[in-house]
């Protein structure tokens, strides 16, 4: 259907593009065309795309042209992007999972003293995802719940056992190593 | 300078960047003459080799150690080659035994680069054929990250930079109890295994500070609770936990 | 071409899948179909889809589909895509990773012995990518943290599995014939 090369060349262009494409950003693609033969060429280009691809269409959009998908699969699209593996973590929860795995058994205070940060919201998410587990309470005032690691953690991170977490130490030669 | 007509400026310091390591620089030498690998002339390589590192140093590189260990190898191989044959002889046959091993480190290496120049290639193209990312579609939910133990350590790093960075503010008071500071050593020695003793002194702070610091670092040891270590006279005090 | 619904639903899902698209991914959002049946349809779809598409084309990549452009047109995006900063990685970081690319799993000293360069290891610029990850220690003297790649090195350069790489032997060979 597209048999020449430039509008090829053009869709290839607004499949990467990550914003609107405008016209002289093509151009600059494109020096020996003028603005005028790149717009047609374009034109021409989105109504034959949109007539017959159903999925993907292109649409003017903020001064450019851009490729996206059609709204009507868009329920589609956000089941397959809720069923993605959900072996992520925010970087708050991740947080206090290095503080207890570095410092266990330790209570919630002292991740609380560490972080510099007061809340308890991503110690549930932990528990919830089995990355973390209750280590009875320390023996001071307050009594306060320790925490500590599971085999899950172990199992997630791919470790054999906590032996292999890398020490803070390592990681400082890592950094040196790389700027040295 | 040698009598080495060498171009000034940075087309010179560029050509350098080319030889990032000893064996780089080496394999340069080697494939530049169109040379055997396995037939390496030890001795006009040795002098051309020794050549490159006088100019680097007249150019005021530091010339990272590495470069001076294979020099060393290649001195040792040159003046071993000198020497009379003796078959059996034990000299001669680990002399021999260097120049393979020096032929393998390069033959090994060269195969790395070419596997690099083959990523690069992979890289360069694949780079440009990413699909559009799906932002529109996340806008809605928190930033998630996918965690490995790198992650861990590095967060937990991070943590350990800030709570340095809340010292110095700390510190811009301008009263200082003991306990205070007491509670302070403590506090960084629970995120680091080990402070150095001059970290107080990067703080830039007054002359009551460090003498604090000082009497808590005592009071600490006394109870306990850190070791000092100095290997020398003049080195830093390393401040460990027990 | 494609009337029927499901392809085309598809096809808008491997549009904006970040990552290579898989068939137990696919099952998740079309849970009343089977795997073989998804396969089926997903397999004519892509032999159709890259036979009349000449700018983008659907692959197998990591494991999974793929829609990316079609390589050939390489040259003219990054063109397009000069004027942001490069994510390539530097010719160094490149020779650390295929040194742990073929020696995986690997240790930091084992690498600076290849590449012949002590402290400028790039390490951890490739797991600041994640295109490496730690594999445990080695159980010899200090137990140094070996190194292994990860699947996003397999996507990163665009192959289905670590199989797909070109041998070692292979290297050889190339340089003794340029020398020869």
């Amino acid at each position: 259907m597209l048999e020449e090369a430039l509008p090829n060349q053009i869709l290839a262009i607004l499949f990467v593009a990550k914003e609107p494409l405008t016209l002289s950003e093509l151009q600059e693609v494109y020096p020996d065309t003028s603005v005028e033969e790149l717009k047609g060429k374009l034109d021409s280009l989105v109504s034959k795309f949109n007539s017959f691809q159903q999925a993907v269409e292109i649409r003017q959009i903020g001064g450019g042209y851009r490729m996206t998908t059609r709204p009507h699969h868009h329920e589609n699209i956000r089941t397959y992007l809720k069923t993605r593996p959900s072996a992520q973590l925010s970087l708050a929860a991740l947080e206090t999972l290095a503080v207890i795995a570095y410092k266990q058994p330790v209570t919630l205070p002292e991740i609380m003293d560490i972080r510099g940060i007061k809340g308890t919201s991503t110690i549930h998410t932990l528990l919830e995802k089995k990355l973390i587990e209750t280590r009875g309470r320390k023996k001071v005032v307050g009594r306060p719940i320790m925490y500590g690691t599971t085999k899950q953690f172990i199992v997630h991170f791919g470790l054999n056992d906590l032996s292999e977490l890398p020490t803070l130490e390592e990681f400082q030669e890592i950094l040196s190593q790389s700027t040295g | 300078m040698p009598d080495l007509a060498v171009p000034e400026g940075e087309g010179y310091t560029v050509q350098l960047d080319s030889f990032e390591g000893p064996l780089d620089l080496l394999l340069h030498l080697i494939r530049q003459q169109e040379i055997d690998i396995y037939q390496i002339p030890i001795a006009q390589i040795t002098d051309q080799y020794l050549r490159y590192l006088e100019m680097m140093k007249d150019l005021n590189i530091t010339i990272a150690g590495d470069f001076l260990v294979i020099a060393a190898t290649l001195i040792h191989i040159k003046s071993g080659m000198l020497l009379p044959a003796q078959p059996g002889s034990e000299l001669n046959e680990e002399v021999e035994r260097s120049r393979q091993e020096l032929v393998e480190q390069l033959l090994e290496h060269e195969k790395f680069k070419q596997a690099a120049q083959m990523l690069f290639e992979r890289e360069t193209v694949e780079l440009c054929v990413w699909p559009p990312d799906e932002s529109e579609f996340q806008a809605e939910e928190e930033e998630l990250i996918s965690a490995n133990v790198f992650d861990l350590v590095s967060a937990f790093h991070r943590m350990a930079e800030r709570y340095k960075d809340q010292i110095v503010m700390e510190m811009e008071g301008e009263t200082v109890s003991l306990a205070e500071k007491l509670g302070e050593i403590r506090r960084l020695l629970k995120v680091q295994k080990e402070v150095l003793f001059s970290f107080f002194f990067q703080l830039k702070i007054s002359r009551l500070h460090l003498a604090v610091t000082f009497m808590a670092l005592l009071e600490l040891t006394r109870l306990r609770e850190v070791r000092l270590i100095q290997k020398d006279l003049f080195e830093d005090i390393r401040i460990l936990a027990c």
